[in-house]
C-alpha cells in the first residue's frame, strides 16, 4: 500500500468512525434535544473526512478529476442546521421532556413568544 | 401512411388527448367537444381502415423504434385487434355523443380522458410484447380510474375504492408473473414466448405454470370472472352513464387476453402445459354465468341490472371461450362485439330513463309517468330483446351460435342448462324491471324535460348495430370465424414466417 | 318467391299501421286489413297446387353458419294455418276497429297485432327449424305486449308477463331441443331432417330431444299442467283472444307437434307423454270450463280442454288421429273465434263479463245470441256443426288406440267424462248469458253492436255449419294435404260424412250430451264442491313465486357480495395462492442451475434493516406518522439494495420517487384519521396472518427459483446494440427511451393521466382543516419557519442544476428525464411545504396540466418524427458534431424524448401536490395559547 | 447464498404487504400496498439474476448486469407511483365524501370489520 | 444603464458564480463543452429562479465573509473533538441547557446564516428565531436566538461568544 | 489491503445504521425517530461513498447526492407535518 493508500484507510476508518460514533451517542444520549447533536458530529467530521477519502482516491488512485464529492458535503452543510432546527422546533412543539439538568426549561415555552429578557 | 396504420389506433387518441390538455381547448367546452368529437372520428375512419385491411387476412406486425423481434416492442394488427380496436371506436363514439348532453361538464377533463382510455384499451389490443401489454393496462386503468369518479358522488367513492383497489392488486400480481416469465423465457415477446415455452425443462416449465395461472388471475380480474368479480356491479352501476358505456368493453379485453395471450402461449400439442387453465375457465364462466343471472334478478335498480348483465355476458364467454375449438372461439368473438354494444346502449337508455323518473331514478320501484314512454319503452323493448337473445337482434344469434359451440356430451349439460337457465332468469328480471319502469306509475305528472337529442342518437346509435349485427349477420360471422381460424395459426409461427 | 311476399305483407302492415296514425279509425282499419288481404290474394293461385300435392318453397342462405336458412315451405298444413291465420286475422282486424274505444291507440294495436301474424305466418311457412323458432320466439313477444296492451291494467301487465315467461323458457327448451336435433342430424332444413326419424329415434339423446321440443310445444299450447297462462291472458283486449288464443299462437304449438310429427312420433315415449299429457290437459280445461264467472275464462279454459283434446290426437298411435287432430284445429279455431268475439260484443254492450251479472241477452240482441248459440253448439259437439264432426272422429279415435296397453279404455272414457263437461258448460254459456231471468246491475242497457262488428262472427258461424252440413266439399281436400304433411305419407281412407251409422262413437255423443245437460241442470252441489277449494289465481301464485325468486336471489348476491373489500381482496389472494402455489408443489427442486453468489456481512446487515422495518411497519401501522417512518426505512433500504447489485439508476429513481411518496402520504395522513382504533379480531388476525405468510412463502420461492434458474435472455441484443444502435452506454437508459421507448411513452402517459384524475378529484372536495393533530395538541403558529423559508430558495438552483445534470447524463450514464423530473419537482414541492402555495402560485407562469400536454406531445412527436424518414414510429436518430472550440457533441433523438419525460413528470407530480395542498382552508381557527 | 436472502427479503415484504391490504383502513392498505410494490419492484428486479458487477453502462465494468428487468422495474415504479398517488388522493376524496376511512366507506362494523 | 443591464442578465452573481462551479464539479471536467455549459446554466438558472426568491439584503464584502467561513470551517473541527468527549462519557456528567440570546443583527438572510452557524459549530443546536414574523425582512423590535446547548458551563460567556464570534462579522459582511 | 480497511468501514458504518434502527424503533417520542431516520440517511451516504472506494467507482455518487438532497426534504416534511399538520398550505 502506497503512502496516498494509507492517507485514504486513515480518512476512511475515521470517517467510519465517527459516523458510527454518531449513532452510538443516538443510543446512549438521555433526552431527545442532547440527541439531536449526536448526527452533527457524524455530518460535519465523518463525512467530511469520507469525502476527502473519497477525492483523494479517485484523483490520486483512479487518476480521474472527481470533485464531485464535494457536493455532498456542501449539501450537507447547508440542509444540516435546517433539519436540526426544524427536529428541535418539532420537539419543542410536542412538548418532548428534556432531562432535568437541563438549565433554562422554561425557555422551551417561549415558542411564539416574545420572551421576557 | 398505410403502413403506419397499425399504431394509428394508439396514436390518434393520444395526441387527441393531449392537444386536449392545452389551454384553447381548456378555456372552452365546446371547443374541447368539437376537438374530441374530430378525433373520434379521425381514428373511426382509422379503425375501419385498419378492419379492411386485417380482412385480407394477413397480420401486419409494426416494429416500434424499428427494432427486430424479439427485442423490440411489436404490434400486431391482425382480424382479431382489428375487430376490438373498432369495437372500443363505436363505442367511444356513442360515449362522446351521450356526453354532449351536458354529462362532459360535470367534471374536469372528461374528454381528455376518454382518449387516454382508448389509447390505453386500443394499445392492450394491438400490442404484441407482455410487458407492453401491462404498460396498455395501466394506461387504461388509470384512465378508468378518473372516468369513474366524473361527477362524484359516495356511491362513485366507494365504487372507486374498491375498484381501484382490486384493480391496484391484479397489477401486481400481473408483475409478478411478467417478471417469472422473463426469467424462465428470456423474452417478453409473446410470440418468441411461445416459442421458448416448447423447449423447457420439465422444472422450468413448472415455473411457466405458476406465471401462467397468474396471468389467468389478471386476465379474469379484468374480465370479472368469479371469484374475481366483485368489483364489477358497484363500479359499472355507480359509474356516468357514458362511462360505464365505454366501460362495457373493459370486461372484454380480459377476454380478448385470454384469446390473445394463453392462444399463443399454450397452444403446442402434447405440450404439459397446452389449453392451460381451459379447465378452470370453464368452470369459473359458467359459476360467473349463474351467480351473475341471480344478480340480474336481485338488482334493485336499473344500472345495478344492467351491471350483472355485463357479467352475464363475461360467463357465457368465458365458459364458451373454454371450450376452445374455432367455432366457439368465433361464437365468442360474436358475442363480445353484440353483448358489449348492447350492454353499454342499456347504461345509457338506463340514464336517460333515470332522469325521466325524478327523484326514484333508476330505482326498481313505481314512480312518476316518464315524458317520452313510447319512445324510452320502444328502446327499451329492444335492448331487453337483444340481451334476453330473442329474436330478431342479435342476441339471439350469438346465443345460438354459443350455445352450438358444445358438442360434448358433458358440455352441452352444463353450459346449455346453464346458459338457459340464465336466459329465463334475465328475461323474467327484464320484464319485471320494464313493467315497473314504464308500467307502475305512481300519481305524480311527468317531468318536463325530455331527453336530450345527443343522449337519444347515442343510444339508438348503439342499438342500431344490433339489427346491423343480424342484417349483416352473415359476413359478421364469416368474419368472426375467420379470426377464430386465423387465432389459430400461432402467432409465433407468423412471426417467424415473415418479419414485418 | 310469393311465399315471401306473403310473409312480408304482415310486416308492411305492422309499418302501415304506424304510418297511418293520423287517419281515421274506419280507414286505419282499412289500410291495415289490405295487407292480409294481399297475402290471401296472393296465396289463392298457390292453393291448387298445394292441393294437388305439391310442396312449394322458397329460401336463401341468411346466416349459414348456424345452420339458419330463410327457407319458406308451403304444403298442406301451413296451407291450413296460413288460411287459418289471414283469414280470422281479416275477420280480427275488422272486429277490432268496433271493439277498441277512442282512448286505446289503434296503430299500436294494430300494429302489434300484425307483427303477430308476421311471426305466425313464419312459424307455419318455415322449412327451417331455428328459423321456426325465431319466429316462435316472436309470437311471445307479440302476444306479450298485445296481452299487456292496457298496461294500465295491473293483471293485463302481470297476465302478460307470466304468459311470456311459461312461452319463453319453453322457447328456450325448444331452442335447446332444435339445436339438438340439428347437432345429431347435420341440419336444421325440415326437408333434411324430416326423413332421417330412425336415425333421430335410435340416438340416445333422442328421449332428450322429444322432452326438450314438447316442452316448447307444451307451454305454447298451454298444456297441464303449464296451462295456468292462458286463463290470465284473458286481460287482452278480446280480439287478441280471439285471435292468439283461440284460433293461432296457442295452436302453434300444435303446429309444431304436428310438423315434427314424422319425426318424433312412433314412440312409446312419444304415445305415453303426448297422450297423457293431452287427456289430463282435455279434462282439467273442461272442468274448471265448468266454474267460471268470467265469460272469456270459460271459453280459455274451454280452450285449454280442446287443446288437450288435439294433443291427444297427436298422441294416439294411430293415424288418423292425426288427420281427426287436424279437423278439429280447424273446427275449434272457427267456432271459438267466434264466441270470442261474442265475448267482445257482450263485454262491450253490458260492460261485464261475469256471468253471475249478465243474464237473459236474448231480449237485448237476439241476432248475436242466435249467432253465439249456434257456435256454442258447436263446441259442445251438436250434430250437423263442424265441432261434432271432429268429435266424432275423435271418438273413433280412442277407441281404435292401444297407447296405455290393457289401461287403454280409460282414454275413451274418459274423453266422454270431458265431453260431458263440454256440453255443461256450453250449455252455462248459452242458459245462464242470454237466458237466466234479467241483467243485474249493468252500467249500460244492452243493444246489439254495430253492424259490421258482428259481420266477422256472421262469417265464422257461417262456416261452423257449412263445414258441420258439406265437409267434404268444404274441406276435404286441403284436411287430405295437411295430413299426407304431417303423416308424411297418404292417410289411411276416411270419411267425413255427417252420418256414420249407428256406433260406438255417436254413443259417446249422445251419453255427452244428454249427460252434460243433466250435469248442468245439477250444477249447484258441484259448484258448492268446487267452492270449497280455496283457490288463488294463477297470477298472485305466479307473482309470489317471482317475488320468492328475487327475495332469495338477492339474499344469496348480498351473502356473497357484502360489499366488504377485505373478502373480494381475500379471494383474490386466495386464487393467487392456489394458481401460483400449486405449481410449486409439483416442484422437485427450487434451486436451478445457476451458480450462487457469495453473501457478506454487510448484506445481511441490510437484510436486517428492511425486514425489521417491514415487520415494524405493519405493527405499528395504526400508529400512522410512525408507520410511514417505517416504510421511508424499508424504502431507502430497498434503493441501497439497488445500488449494490449494480442498479443505480433503480436507486435513483426508487429515492426520488420514495420522497414524493412520502410527502404524499403525509398529505394524506393530514385529511385522514392520524390514528386508527383496532378493530381486527384475533381469529381474523390469525387468518390474515396465515393467509400473508403464505403467499410472502410462494413469492419468495418463486423468487428464489427464478434467481437461481439459468436461461438464454434477449438482453444480450440490447448490450451489443445500445452504443451502435441507440448511441448511449447506459443500456438500461437505451432500452427506456429507445428500445422500449414504447413503453415510457406509455408510462408517462400513465403519470399524466393519475395526475388528471387526481385533479378531478379534488375539485370540489370539500375544502378541510384539523385544528390539532392525533395527540390533541394544537398546530404550532409558525407558517413558515425562517430558516426553512431562507434556505430552501437557495437550494432550488442548486436542485435545478442537479436535474439539469442528471437529465443529460442519463443516456450514457445513471439519470435520464424521469429521475431529473422528480428533483426538479422535489425543489418545488419544498418551495411550498418553505412557503406556502399563495405564495408559490403567482410566481409560477405556467399550468400544471399544460405541461404534462408538453411533454407528452413533445415524446410522441419525436416519436412521429421518424415517419419523416419513412422509418417505424419511435425510430431513434443520433449522431456526432464537431462544433469548434467546444468539440464533439452528441445530438439524439432520445433527448427530445426525454425532455418529454421530464416535462410529463414534473407537470404530474406538481399538479398533484400543488393541488392537494390547496383543499386546505387557509385561515384557521384562532386559538389560545395554554397558558 | 446472496440469492436465498434475497428471497427472503422478497418473501417478507410480500408478506407484509398482504398483511397490511387485508386490514380495513385505507391508510393501512396504502401502505401495503406500497410494501407489495416494493416487493414486487425486487421481484422483477432478480428475475435476471443478481449480479454483483457494476451496473449495465457500457465500458465501466467487464460483467454487466441484465439491464432489461431495470428498465422494466423503472416503468414499474413509475406506473406504481402514479396508481399510488391516485390511490391517495381517492383515499382522501372517499373520506371527505363518506366521512370513514374504512375501505368499505362504512364507519360502523360490518361483519368482516378489522383494523 | 450599464449596470442595469447586468442586473437584469445576472441578478445575483454569487449565486451564479456558485452554479457555475457547481456545475463544473458535477461533472468533474473543466472540458470546453462544459464551461459553455456552465456559463449558459448560471445564467439561465437564476433568472428562471428569479422569482421564487425574496429579495434579501445585498452582501458585498466578499473578503469577510471567506474568512468567516473559514473560522467555522476551523471551528467545526477543533470544537469536534471535545464534544465527542463529552458525548461518549457518562450521562451523568451532561449539563444540558437552552439559552435565549438577545440579537442586534436584523434581516432573514443573516439570521438564518447565523442560526446556521450555530447549529454546525458542534455543541450547540439553533432552536428558534424569535418572534415570528409574516416578513422577515421587516425589522421589528428585538430578535432572539434560542440555542440548546449540549454543555452549558457559563450561560453568559456562551452568549458573549456567539455574539462576538459569529454575529459581529455578519454584522459588518452584511452592513447592519 | 485498502479495499479490506475500507471494506471494515462499512461494516462499522453498517453497525451504526443498525443502531439507527434500534434508536428509531425505540423512540420513545415522534422527533426522536425522525432524527434516527435523519441519521440513517446520513450514514446510508456515509456507506455509499465508501462504496464507490470499495468498488472504484463513482457510479453511486448521484444516489448519494439524491439521499442528501431528498433525506432533507422528507425529514423538513414530517418536521413540517408535526408542526402544522398540513404540510403544503
Ligand atoms: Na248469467
Ligand atoms: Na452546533
Amino acid at each position: 500500500m502506497s503512502g496516498i493508500e494509507w492517507l485514504i484507510a486513515a480518512l476512511v476508518l475515521i470517517g467510519a468512525v465517527f459516523v458510527l460514533l454518531g449513532s452510538v451517542a443516538l443510543v446512549k444520549l438521555p433526552d431527545f434535544y442532547t440527541r439531536l447533536h449526536g448526527p452533527t458530529k457524524a455530518t460535519t467530521l465523518g463525512l467530511g473526512s469520507l469525502v476527502l477519502a473519497s477525492m483523494v482516491f479517485f484523483n490520486f488512485v483512479q487518476n480521474e478529476l472527481s470533485l464531485q464529492q464535494l457536493l455532498i458535503a456542501l449539501f450537507l452543510f447547508i440542509t444540516a442546521p435546517v433539519t436540526a432546527y426544524m427536529l428541535i422546533k418539532a420537539g419543542m412543539h410536542q412538548k418532548v421532556t428534556a432531562i432535568e439538568v437541563t438549565k433554562n426549561q422554561h425557555l422551551m415555552q417561549a415558542s411564539g413568544k416574545k420572551p421576557a429578557p | 401512411m398505410m403502413h403506419h396504420l397499425p399504431i394509428l389506433p394508439i396514436l390518434v387518441p393520444l395526441l387527441t388527448a393531449a392537444l386536449l390538455l392545452l389551454p384553447p381547448f381548456q378555456a372552452k367546452l365546446s371547443r374541447q367537444r368539437w376537438f374530441s368529437g374530430a378525433g373520434l372520428l379521425l381514428l373511426l375512419v382509422v379503425s375501419v381502415l385498419g378492419l379492411v385491411e386485417s380482412s385480407t387476412g394477413v397480420s401486419s406486425f409494426y416494429l416500434l423504434g424499428n427494432w427486430p423481434q424479439p427485442f423490440g416492442i411489436v404490434l400486431v394488427h391482425d382480424r382479431l385487434a382489428a375487430m376490438f380496436v373498432l369495437l372500443a371506436a363505436v363505442l367511444a363514439f356513442a360515449a362522446w355523443l351521450f356526453s354532449l348532453g351536458g354529462e362532459d361538464g360535470q367534471g374536469a377533463f372528461y374528454h381528455p380522458l376518454l382518449h387516454f382510455l382508448l389509447m390505453g384499451i386500443n394499445g392492450a389490443f394491438l400490442t404484441g410484447d407482455l410487458f407492453n401489454l401491462f404498460v396498455f393496462f395501466e394506461v387504461l386503468l388509470i384512465s378508468s380510474y378518473g372516468l369513474l369518479m366524473h361527477g362524484g358522488g359516495k356511491a362513485r367513492a366507494r365504487a372507486g375504492l374498491h375498484y381501484v383497489l382490486m384493480n391496484l392488486a391484479g397489477s401486481a400480481v400481473f408483475l409478478l408473473a411478467l417478471a417469472l416469465l422473463y426469467a424462465v423465457l428470456g423474452t417478453l415477446n409473446i410470440a418468441d414466448m411461445a416459442l421458448r415455452i416448447n423447449q423447457l425443462e420439465p422444472s422450468q416449465a413448472l415455473l411457466v405454470k405458476a406465471a401462467a395461472g397468474m396471468l389467468l388471475l389478471v386476465f379474469g380480474l379484468k374480465a370479472a370472472v368469479l371469484p374475481l368479480h366483485f368489483w364489477l356491479p358497484s363500479a359499472y352501476s355507480s359509474a356516468a352513464p357514458a362511462v360505464a358505456a365505454m366501460f362495457a368493453v373493459m370486461t372484454k379485453i380480459g377476454v380478448y387476453c385470454l384469446l390473445r395471450v394463453f392462444g399463443t402461449l399454450f397452444t403446442e400439442p402434447g405440450h404439459p402445459l397446452q389449453d392451460f387453465g381451459q379447465q378452470l375457465l370453464w368452470l369459473a364462466g359458467l359459476a360467473t354465468l349463474l351467480l351473475a343471472a341471480i344478480g340480474v334478478v336481485a338488482a334493485q335498480s336499473l344500472k345495478k341490472l344492467v351491471a350483472y348483465l355485463v357479467l352475464v355476458s363475461v360467463g357465457s364467454l368465458i365458459s364458451v371461450l373454454a371450450i376452445g375449438t374455432v367455432p366457439a372461439i368465433a361464437a365468442v368473438l360474436y358475442y363480445c362485439l353484440h353483448s358489449t354494444l348492447i350492454a353499454a346502449a342499456l347504461f345509457l337508455l338506463a340514464d336517460v330513463i333515470a332522469q325521466q323518473r325524478g327523484t326514484v331514478a333508476d330505482r326498481l320501484v313505481s314512480g312518476r309517468p316518464l315524458q317520452q314512454p313510447v319512445l324510452l319503452g320502444t328502446l327499451f323493448i329492444v335492448a331487453a330483446l337483444a340481451v334476453v337473445g330473442m329474436p330478431p337482434l342479435s342476441g339471439f344469434v350469438g346465443k345460438i351460435w354459443l350455445l352450438q359451440a358444445a358438442t360434448e356430451v358433458s358440455e352441452r349439460a352444463a353450459l346449455w342448462s346453464v346458459l338457459l337457465l340464465s336466459s329465463l332468469l334475465v328475461l323474467i328480471a327484464l320484464t319485471r324491471a320494464g313493467s315497473t319502469l314504464f308500467w307502475r306509475l305512481n300519481r305524480q305528472q311527468a317531468g318536463s324535460e325530455s331527453a336530450s337529442l345527443p343522449q337519444l342518437y347515442a343510444v339508438l346509435s348503439l342499438l342500431l348495430c344490433s339489427p346491423l349485427l343480424v342484417i349483416f349477420g352473415d359476413a359478421v360471422m364469416q368474419f368472426c370465424l375467420a379470426t377464430a381460424q386465423q387465432l389459430q395459426t400461432p402467432l409465433a409461427v407468423m412471426t417467424a414466417g415473415g418479419n414485418q | 318467391m310469393t311465399l315471401f311476399w306473403i310473409l312480408l305483407m304482415p310486416l308492411f302492415g305492422c309499418l302501415m299501421a304506424l304510418a297511418a296514425r293520423q287517419w281515421s279509425r274506419s280507414y286505419q282499419a282499412l289500410v291495415v286489413a289490405l295487407f292480409p288481404a294481399l297475402a290471401l290474394a296472393l296465396l289463392v293461385p298457390l292453393i291448387p297446387d298445394v292441393l294437388a300435392g305439391e310442396v312449394i318453397r322458397y329460401g336463401f342462405a341468411w346466416l349459414p353458419l348456424l345452420g339458419l336458412n330463410f327457407s319458406l315451405q308451403l304444403d298442406g298444413l301451413s296451407l291450413l294455418f296460413t288460411l287459418l291465420i289471414l283469414g280470422i286475422g281479416l275477420l280480427v282486424i275488422l272486429y277490432a276497429r268496433y271493439y277498441l274505444s277512442t282512448r286505446d291507440s289503434m296503430p299500436r294495436f294494430y300494429a302489434f297485432l300484425l307483427l303477430f301474424m308476421l311471426a305466425m305466418l313464419g312459424i307455419v311457412l318455415s322449412g327451417n327449424l331455428l328459423q321456426m323458432w325465431f319466429f316462435w320466439e316472436l309470437t311471445s313477444i307479440s302476444s306479450f305486449l298485445l296481452i299487456s296492451y292496457w298496461s294500465h291494467q295491473p293483471d293485463a301487465r302481470k297476465g302478460a308477463r307470466m304468459a311470456l315467461t311459461v312461452t319463453a323458457a319453453g322457447g328456450l327448451a325448444l331452442l335447446a331441443g332444435i339445436l339438438l336435433i340439428g347437432q345429431i342430424l347435420g341440419s336444421y332444413e325440415l326437408s333434411e331432417i324430416l326423413p332421417q326419424t330412425a336415425k333421430l329415434q335410435q340416438h340416445a339423446a333422442y328421449p332428450v330431444v322429444l322432452l326438450l321440443v314438447l316442452l316448447g310445444a307444451f307451454t305454447k299450447s298451454a298444456q297441464f299442467p303449464f296451462h295456468f297462462w292462458l286463463p290470465n291472458a284473458m286481460a287482452a283486449p278480446t280480439p287478441v283472444s280471439a285471435y292468439l288464443h283461440s284460433a293461432t299462437m296457442v295452436k302453434a304449438g300444435i303446429f309444431l307437434l304436428a310438423r315434427l310429427y314424422p319425426l318424433l312420433s312412433g314412440t312409446d315415449l312419444w304415445f305415453l307423454t303426448v297422450t297423457l299429457t293431452g287427456l289430463s290437459t282435455l279434462l282439467v280445461g273442461a272442468y274448471f270450463a265448468l266454474f267460471q264467472h268470467d265469460i272469456k275464462g270459460l271459453l280459455a279454459y274451454s280452450t285449454i280442454s280442446h287443446l288437450g283434446l288435439i294433443t291427444l290426437l297427436l298422441g294416439l298411435d294411430t293415424d288418423l288421429a292425426a288427420v281427426a287432430a287436424i279437423f278439429h284445429i280447424i273446427n275449434h279455431a272457427i267456432f271459438k273465434a267466434s264466441l270470442f268475439m261474442t265475448a267482445g260484443i257482450i263485454d262491450h254492450e253490458t260492460g261485464s263479463r261475469d256471468m253471475r251479472k249478465i243474464n237473459g241477452l236474448w231480449g237485448f240482441m237476439p241476432v248475436t245470441a242466435t249467432l253465439a248459440m249456434v257456435a256454442s253448439a258447436s263446441m259442445a259437439g251438436v250434430p250437423l256443426l263442424n265441432g261434432f264432426l271432429s268429435k266424432e272422429m275423435f271418438f273413433t279415435q280412442t277407441i281404435h288406440q292401444g297407447v296405455l296397453g290393457s289401461l287403454s279404455w280409460l282414454i275413451p272414457v274418459l274423453a266422454t267424462v270431458a265431453a260431458i263437461f263440454a256440453v255443461a258448460y256450453s250449455a252455462r254459456f248459452i242458459h245462464d248469458v242470454f237466458f237466466n231471468g234479467q241483467p243485474i246491475g249493468l252500467t249500460k242497457t244492452p243493444h246489439e253492436p254495430p253492424r259490421y262488428m258482428r259481420v266477422p262472427m256472421e262469417i265464422l258461424v257461417a262456416l261452423c255449419v257449412l263445414v258441420g252440413v258439406f265437409p267434404e266439399l268444404m274441406i276435404g281436400s286441403l284436411l287430405q294435404q295437411a295430413a299426407v304433411a304431417v303423416l308424411a305419407a297418404p292417410p289411411p281412407a276416411y270419411s267425413l260424412a255427417i252420418w256414420h251409422g249407428l256406433n260406438v262413437p255417436l254413443l259417446m255423443s249422445v251419453v255427452a250430451l244428454i249427460g252434460g245437460i243433466l250435469l248442468y241442470i245439477n250444477r249447484k252441489a258441484l259448484f258448492m264442491f268446487q267452492a270449497g277449494f280455496n283457490e288463488t289465481k294463477a297470477i298472485y301464485r305466479f307473482e309470489a313465486f317471482i317475488q320468492r325468486l328475487v327475495r332469495r336471489c338477492r339474499n344469496s348476491i348480498e351473502q356473497i357480495e357484502n360489499g366488504s373489500f377485505q373478502r373480494y381482496i381475500l379471494l383474490l389472494l386466495l386464487a393467487l395462492l392456489a394458481l401460483a402455489g400449486a405449481p410449486l408443489l409439483e416442484l422437485q427442486q427450487l434451486r436451478g442451475q445457476r451458480a450462487a453468489l457469495p453473501f457478506d456481512g454487510l448484506v445481511i446487515v441490510g437484510a436486517i434493516l428492511l425486514i425489521v422495518a417491514a415487520v415494524a411497519t405493519v405493527m405499528v401501522v395504526r400508529q400512522r406518522l410512525l408507520a410511514l417512518v417505517m416504510i421511508s426505512v424499508v424504502g431507502l433500504m430497498v434503493s441501497l439494495a439497488f445500488v449494490r447489485f449494480s442498479a443505480p439508476d433503480l436507486a435513483l429513481t426508487q429515492l426520488s420517487v420514495e420522497v414524493v411518496t412520502v410527502v404524499l402520504l403525509m398529505l394524506a395522513l393530514y385529511f385522514l384519521p392520524h390514528k386508527s382504533v383496532k378493530q381486527s379480531s384475533s381469529g381474523h388476525l390469525v387468518r390474515d396472518f396465515t393467509l400473508a405468510s403464505a403467499i410472502g412463502v410462494v413469492v419468495g420461492s418463486l423468487a428464489y427459483a427464478m434467481m437461481t434458474n439459468d436461461s438464454a435472455s434477449i438482453s444480450s441484443y440490447f448490450l451489443q446494440n445500445a452504443k451502435s444502435g441507440g448511441g448511449g452506454t447506459n443500456v438500461v437508459n437505451v432500452i427506456l427511451v429507445d428500445f422500449r421507448g414504447f413503453d415510457t411513452l406509455g408510462e408517462i402517459t400513465v403519470l399524466g393521466i393519475a395526475a388528471l384524475g387526481i385533479l378531478k378529484l379534488l375539485t370540489g372536495i370539500p375544502r378541510f382543516m384539523a385544528s390539532a393533530d392525533g395527540e390533541g395538541r394544537l398546530w404550532s403558529k409558525d407558517r413558515h419557519p425562517l430558516l426553512l423559508a431562507v434556505i430552501s430558495q437557495a437550494l432550488l438552483p442548486l436542485a435545478l442544476i442537479v436535474s439539469v445534470y442528471i437529465f443529460f447524463r442519463g443516456h450514457n450514464l445513471p439519470g435520464g428525464g424521469f429521475v431529473a423530473g422528480l428533483i426538479t419537482a422535489v425543489a418545488m414541492i419544498l418551495q411550498y411545504v418553505a412557503k406556502g402555495v399563495d405564495w408559490v402560485k403567482p410566481r409560477l407562469k405556467v399550468e400544471y396540466s399544460t405541461l404534462i400536454a408538453i411533454g407528452i406531445l413533445l415524446a410522441t412527436v419525436t416519436g412521429l418524427a421518424s415517419w419523416l424518414f419513412d422509418r417505424p414510429f419511435l425510430t431513434s436518430w443520433f449522431d456526432y458534431f464537431d462544433v469548434p472550440l467546444i468539440g464533439q457533441i452528441e445530438l439524439a433523438s432520445a433527448i427530445a424524448f426525454d425532455l418529454g419525460v421530464y416535462f410529463t413528470v414534473v407537470g404530474a407530480s406538481l399538479l398533484i401536490l400543488a393541488n392537494l395542498g390547496k383543499i386546505t382552508t387557509r385561515y384557521r381557527p384562532v386559538h389560545k395559547e395554554p397558558s | 447464498m446472496m440469492e436465498l436472502l434475497m428471497s427472503i427479503v422478497i418473501g417478507v415484504l410480500t408478506a407484509c404487504g398482504v398483511l397490511m391490504m387485508l386490514r380495513a383502513r385505507t391508510f393501512a392498505v396504502m401502505l401495503g400496498l406500497t410494501m407489495l410494490s416494493y416487493a414486487v419492484n425486487l421481484f422483477i428486479f432478480v428475475s435476471g439474476g443478481l449480479t454483483a458487477g457494476k451496473g449495465a453502462v457500457l465500458g465501466r465494468s467487464d460483467i454487466y448486469s441484465d439491464p432489461l428487468p431495470q428498465a422494466l422495474v423503472l416503468t414499474a415504479i413509475v406506473i406504481g407511483f402514479a396508481m399510488t398517488a391516485f390511490l391517495v388522493i381517492l383515499a382522501i376524496r372517499a373520506r371527505a365524501d363518506l366521512g370513514n376511512d374504512h375501505v368499505d366507506g362504512n364507519s360502523g362494523k360490518s361483519q368482516e370489520d378489522s383494523a | 444603464m450599464m449596470a442595469s443591464w447586468t442586473e437584469k442578465l445576472i441578478p445575483t452573481p454569487a449565486r451564479s458564480v456558485m452554479l457555475f462551479v457547481v456545475w463544473l464539479l458535477l461533472n468533474n471536467s473543466l472540458a470546453p463543452v462544459h464551461l459553455v455549459a456552465a456559463t449558459i446554466l448560471a445564467l439561465a438558472i437564476p433568472l428562471i429562479t428569479a422569482s421564487f426568491r425574496d429579495k434579501h439584503t445585498p452582501f458585498t464584502h466578499w473578503r469577510l465573509a471567506l474568512l468567516y467561513l473559514l473560522k467555522v470551517l476551523g471551528d467545526i473541527v477543533l470544537a469536534n473533538v471535545q464534544v465527542i468527549r463529552i458525548v461518549l462519557g457518562p450521562n451523568r456528567l451532561l449539563r444540558p441547557g437552552f439559552v435565549m440570546v438577545p440579537l442586534e443583527l436584523r434581516g432573514a438572510l443573516p439570521l438564518s446564516i447565523l442560526a446556521c452557524t450555530v447549529s454546525l459549530t458542534p455543541g450547540t443546536v439553533s432552536a428558534e428565531i424569535l418572534p415570528y414574523q409574516n416578513d422577515p425582512n421587516e425589522d421589528v423590535g428585538e430578535r432572539f436566538l434560542l440555542i440548546h446547548v449540549l454543555d452549558l458551563a457559563d450561560e453568559a460567556a456562551l452568549m458573549r461568544e456567539i455574539k462576538q464570534r459569529y454575529e459581529q462579522p455578519l454584522q459588518e459582511m452584511f452592513g447592519c | 489491503m485498502l479495499t479490506q480497511i475500507v471494506f471494515v468501514a462499512m461494516l462499522l458504518i453498517g453497525l451504526g445504521l443498525l443502531l439507527n434502527l434500534w434508536s428509531l424503533l425505540r423512540g420513545p417520542s415522534m422527533p426522536d425517530r425522525l432524527l434516527a431516520l435523519d441519521t440513517m440517511y446520513i450514514n446510508s451516504i456515509a456507506l455509499l461513498l465508501c462504496y464507490g472506494i470499495y468498488g472504484a467507482s463513482n457510479l453511486h455518487f448521484e444516489a448519494a447526492l439524491l439521499i442528501a438532497m431528498l433525506g432533507f426534504v422528507s425529514t423538513v416534511a414530517v418536521c413540517k407535518f408535526m408542526l402544522r399538520g398540513d404540510i403544503i398550505e
